[in-house]
């Protein structure tokens, strides 16, 4: 949907990127001061890059080359900043309705209730964002870019300063904006499991290069970048929702590999979900244990093992049927198990740790 | 005129006191409404060159109405004098200074590091009269490094008033009113050029018979013995 | 105040006219003025500047002298408002206002610029983002939040033109009813003996009208949207 | 150290809170508009409280019964603020060094180097703040606080900008500060682990009233707070520190039930260290696996079992010695198992999962 | 230029003097009224304002009579800065200094002013808890973050200062090399029927030397620290 293949310096730091993000989410990850927040004043209109070439879809809107770039007001294209950046002169209403002025009437999807009550900003909508504290802040630049109805969406840090429970009250929104309304989302992130959970494709920026792209699970495995950090490994699996377990108020997904146990009840059976895993969130075992509280162990076979000088090891299963699950366990742990590619293993993951509310 | 049966005046605003008290009495005689604009005579003169509404041009000096005159802007048959004035040397009230204003005076000697406020000499009358009576008198020379020269007869009578300046040049008009000054003598008659408020009819006067009659109002008519009676002099 | 003659309050009604109107008129060109030069990045921008600073740094009668040049019957641009639309300016209250237009414009040019630099850039740019054009945003975003800086500019404005006389008196005379405000009277009062108590009477009026201008705007700053940041 | 009881009224929200912080780190906690922020502006005195009374140590800061009201600038409270708040017209250098010439000459005990090292800013000294990327920006905010020796540091989610590895790279600073000059800090975060691992008290915070207060472990349970979110469990176990394992660059930690195998080398053989423990990443275990990767065993007995409507369960494990660690786990597990009070358990605790550069 | 004669050389030179010394010695008063408007919440705010704002109200010539009752040798201030420190301000340039700053205070603080309340009052709170007092936070913080509006005051004073005449000649009169302004000298030549010759080579001086503060002026607004946001 998106394509981006720009070049632009401010002072010393040099931006030289190309890209392109599909149809869902697009996360942009990186260390501070990598260029996210460049990327997303080109893409919004706020930067003229040096040169490139951006394009939503059919739409350029920009071409250095060919003389071409959309007015920002033309992009529609909504932006949650990193500083919130409300109108310090208007209402909370008057903010939040700012943008559906200037939507064509025929594309206002986005109304007001629903995002008023996702976003928990009801009680505000009288007062001066001068007022708000800066979750709230926060909370109303979502919703302002949200009911300007954009047909991209580009969100730096939005839920950084909010907490667990509420980033998982707006989460769903975003998922439904982009699900409903098929809007794609480019999404600035420092938080791996958000980023891990919500993008469909991760762009990784170091110091204004594109230093990987790809999948989650590709993007995410320490071998392919993400400086290394083995809490950012994280891998996809892709499996069927079986018949909710109501006694217990668990959803099982079931996997060629075996069955995957979600805390919670989602009653979609037959649905295709994904299901994101952290690295460090799996054990292995060679032999199926037994009086043990992990309830979700799948079967496969020893991939490869990527050991290094440091204490960790990530080791690669291929679970029955294809997928491809990624552990993050000790090297002692390899060597004490004497784990090689082919041997068979169980994959142990805890239902708890698995966080349904991220689930699609 | 600004409107049917008005008679508009350009006068310097010296003459406001004497013509804003002849207005009544001009109004019931001749049925006419009398508007009168009172700024400085340059002003005036040059309004009146690009087309100002007026009937009848009052000046404080000849240059301003020669000007006029010279640009065609007046019906020279209907200039006249109004008035005459004469020039006085004050000093503040509590001042105990005497002066006669013989040739060769000593009013340097009167001033002592004091200062002589007198109308700017290149663009007020009074001034100009000044100097052209110590010039006669033959003491410019003595006290025209003393000159405080300001841009009007009433702000020099300010300066002498509020004791800022050791004696002033004004007319005897100017004189009479303010208690805080007192006269210490006239400047000879011969001294300087008479001094004389001319008016004339504008050639664009759209009345010039209310023009006429306003001016013989205040030359002959009743409105003469109001000039008298505020000290302006028959200029003849 | 009963010791005021008719015709002082003919001069106050006058003034108080001229000086609102002379404020409403220039402020949308102030506004629109101190806008291009804030953001604008043409050529002649400097040339601009210098002509609107123009009336401030030149005596008030100087000005009045150009205005009569310009804007008189005889002159180039009064020839062609009266030929063209019957407008004449000469002499006339409207003249008046124009001259006290002229002479308050740099001050109020000056302070809108001001507030109007003032303006986070960023929310301008965030409201592009929202779909508002050049246009909306300026209305929405760039206007309001330039607020203090245009009640300052009007209120300046209104205040200066209370006290203009030498660009008025010297354009369009002082013609009582029509030309001659608070200020000419001032003036004319001082000028003639015996003519303090007037002056001093028609000074306080002139004085209460511009504190009263404050108070209003210093009110509607403070209850304006932003207002009590 | 700090002692605060306030009421203080801001529109419709109304803050009526009493807590006390200690030597260590106080963490303010709690959803978005609860007071955090509030709390720090009374602290630094930028706002005045309608009535109360706020302490450091034996220095009054405000006292409304009796009239005191210490101006900020005589408070040597150092603030990191949620929006930096950087002076714009002066360079980042400037900023840094600004509080530095108002310390007396005898407390100025931060020097620039290390603070700039660590935050990693060192070539942005010459830059204005409107050229720095948001990241960027809050690091320079908390280097100014630093930079001004404060006797106490207030920081409002200071590293909610910033990514992983900057975060972890900043929290050993913040730590020193605490150690070596024994600054208190007040801490506000939403991040739990961020509060779980830093804080030696919580204080949380909800619509204004003081919901909780205590040692991080028993305020995070569940039963006793913060909003009933599983991720938010966790419990402190205290232990020594043992020989490293060089071959496996893991450190052991000694605890009565059993080694700890923290990732990495921690070279200080004898010294009491916390370890904060996720309950969701321990996983109970009736008989001892064998062949799993999972390295660390802990001994206990079953103390309590918290079951309700939801899927999931935290079982309280006393362990041998008497620290309590809460694992979270499925319903189902607990009756699949048949876990009950006086059981006998090993809890299993990943190594890779426990975070070394958090543990002090 | 060369057909300016000494006396219009003198009287250019002076006006600079009078300019810089007035805009100079009013800043910081300026300055400290602007800041005690903008922050402070003290009883009779609105009186403050209202004097300030008093010689924008007036016709000049009236201030001028006001200094000259209150400023001249036998006025209240005048006799006893006279008599207890040997200033005198009548009939020198040190009076057009002040009649100039006087005139030009209004539009001074009311810049300074505007600039002053668009600076975030959080930046100064985080200057506080940064160890700075009140006196220091005004230096470092609010002071320099107000420098646009410290230059726009600056230039309108130093451009009012050039044109000023009215409130000058009425206080200290029109003495060559003391205090004959241009804008007297110009006032003079327009009074005489044949002076416009040099009444327009003074006119075009004055705007040459208001056109040079403005771009000085907004040289140094770019240059200065946080000018090229
Ligand atoms: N001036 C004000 N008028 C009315 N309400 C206000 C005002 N200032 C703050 N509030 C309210 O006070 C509450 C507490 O604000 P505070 O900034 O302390 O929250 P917080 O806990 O820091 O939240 P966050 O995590 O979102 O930053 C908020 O609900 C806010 O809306
Ligand atoms: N005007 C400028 N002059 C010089 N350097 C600049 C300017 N604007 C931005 N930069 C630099 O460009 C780099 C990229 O900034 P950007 O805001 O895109 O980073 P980011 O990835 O969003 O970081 P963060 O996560 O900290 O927000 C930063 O190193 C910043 O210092
Ligand atoms: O510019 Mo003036 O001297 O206030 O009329
Ligand atoms: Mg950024
Ligand atoms: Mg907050």
């Amino acid at each position: 949907m998106i394509a981006v293949d720009v070049a632009h310096a401010q002072g010393d730091f040099r931006l030289e990127a190309a890209f392109a993000g599909g149809a869902g989410i697009t996360a942009l990850f990186g260390p501070s001061g990598s260029g996210k927040s460049t990327v997303i004043g080109l893409v919004a209109g706020l930067v003229r890059p040096d040169r490139g070439r951006i394009a939503l879809g059919e739409r350029v809107l920009v071409d250095t080359a060919a003389g071409i770039h959309v007015p920002r007001h033309r992009r529609r294209v909504g932006v949650v900043f990193q500083d919130s950046l409300l109108f310090p002169h208007f209402s909370v209403r008057s903010n939040l309705l700012f943008g559906r002025w200037f939507a064509p009437p025929a594309e206002r999807r986005v109304e007001l209730g629903p995002v008023v009550d996702t976003l928990g900003i009801g009680a505000l909508l009288g007062r001066r964002p001068a007022t708000l504290s800066g979750g709230e802040r926060q909370r109303v630049a979502i919703g302002r870019a949200l009911m300007a109805s954009p047909r991209l969406l580009l969100m730096d840090e939005p839920l950084a300063a909010l907490d667990l429970e509420r980033r998982l009250e707006i989460l769903p929104l975003i998922e439904r904006l982009r699900d409903e309304f098929a809007i794609p989302i480019l999404y600035v992130s420092h938080a791996v499991e958000e980023v891990a959970r919500l993008a469909d494709r991760v762009v990784v920026l170091d110091r204004g290069r594109v230093a990987a792209v790809g999948a989650p699970d590709d993007v995410l495995k320490p071998s392919r970048g993400v400086a290394g950090d083995r809490f950012a490994v994280a891998s996809v699996l892709t499996g069927r929702i079986g018949e909710v377990d109501a006694a217990y108020g668990l959803t099982p997904v079931r996997h060629p590999a075996g069955t995957i146990w979600l805390s919670g009840a989602i009653d979609a059976p037959g649905r295709a979900v994904r299901v994101v895993v952290r690295g460090t969130d799996v054990a292995l075992a060679t032999s199926l244990p037994r009086n043990v509280t992990i309830r979700t162990a799948l079967a496969g076979t020893v991939d490869a093992v990527a050991t290094g000088a440091g204490p960790n090891a990530t080791v690669d299963v291929r679970l029955d049927g294809g997928d491809v699950l990624t552990a993050v366990v000790t090297r002692k742990a390899v060597d004490d198990l004497g784990l090689d590619a082919g041997d068979r293993v169980h994959a142990l993951v805890k239902a708890v740790a698995l966080d349904e509310r991220f689930q699609v | 005129a600004l409107a049917e049966g008005t008679v508009t005046v350009f006068a310097a605003a010296s003459l406001k006191n004497v013509l804003d008290a002849a207005k009544p009495g001009f109004e019931q005689e001749s049925g006419k409404t009398l508007v009168i604009s009172y700024a400085a005579s340059g002003p005036l003169a040059k309004q009146i060159e690009s087309g100002a509404p007026a009937d009848v041009f009052v000046s404080a000096d000849l240059k301003w109405m020669d000007y006029l005159d010279k640009a065609g802007q007046i019906d020279p048959a209907s200039r006249t004098v109004l008035a005459g004035n004469s020039l006085v040397l004050i000093a503040p009230v509590d001042s105990t200074a005497a002066i006669d204003l013989a040739e060769g005076a000593d009013l340097a000697g009167l001033l002592g590091d004091g200062r002589l406020a007198v109308g700017e000499p290149k663009s007020v009358p009074a001034g100009a009269y000044a100097v052209e009576a110590l010039t006669a008198l033959g003491i410019l020379g003595t006290v025209e490094a003393k000159f405080a020269p300001v841009e009007s007869v009433r702000a020099a009578l300010a300066l002498v008033a509020t004791g800022e300046a050791a004696a002033g040049i004004v007319y005897a008009t100017d004189a009479k009113v303010e208690p805080k000054v007192k006269v210490l003598a006239t400047f000879p008659a011969d001294s300087h050029k008479p001094i004389v408020y001319p008016a004339a009819v504008t050639k664009s006067s759209a009345d010039p018979a209310g023009a006429a009659a306003f001016l013989a109002y205040v030359e002959t008519g009743p409105g003469h013995a109001i000039l008298l009676d505020q000290g302006f002099t028959d200029a003849k | 105040m009963t010791a005021l003659s008719p015709e002082a309050w003919t001069a106050i009604a006058l003034s108080f006219r001229i000086a609102a109107v002379s404020t409403l008129v220039s402020l949308p060109v102030a506004i629109a003025v101190a806008f291009a030069l804030s953001r604008g990045t043409f050529r002649g921008r400097t040339l601009v500047e210098g002509l609107v600073q123009l009336p401030l740094v030149l005596p008030p009668v100087v000005t009045g002298y150009v205005l009569l040049l310009l804007f008189g019957r005889r002159g180039p641009i009064g020839g062609f408002l009266e030929s063209a639309f019957g407008v004449v300016l000469a002499f006339r209250w409207t003249g008046a206002v124009l001259a006290a237009a002229v002479m308050a414009f740099p001050l109020m040019v000056r302070a809108i610029r001001l507030s109007m630099e003032a303006v986070d850039v960023r929310l301008e740019r965030a409201a592009g983002t929202l779909g508002a054009g050049p246009l909306a945003t300026f209305a929405l975003v760039t206007l309001p939040l330039s607020l203090p800086g245009i009640l300052v500019g009007a209120t300046l404005a209104f205040a200066k033109a209370l006290g203009e006389f030498g660009a008025t008196i010297t354009f369009v005379s002082n013609i009582p009813g029509e030309t001659r405000t608070i200020a000419a009277a001032i003036y004319t009062a001082t000028q003639t003996p015996d003519g303090d108590g007037e002056a001093m009477a028609l000074t306080l009026v002139a004085v209460l009208i511009g504190l009263s201008a404050l108070v209003v705007s210093e009110w509607i700053a403070r209850r304006a949207p932003g207002g009590g940041r």
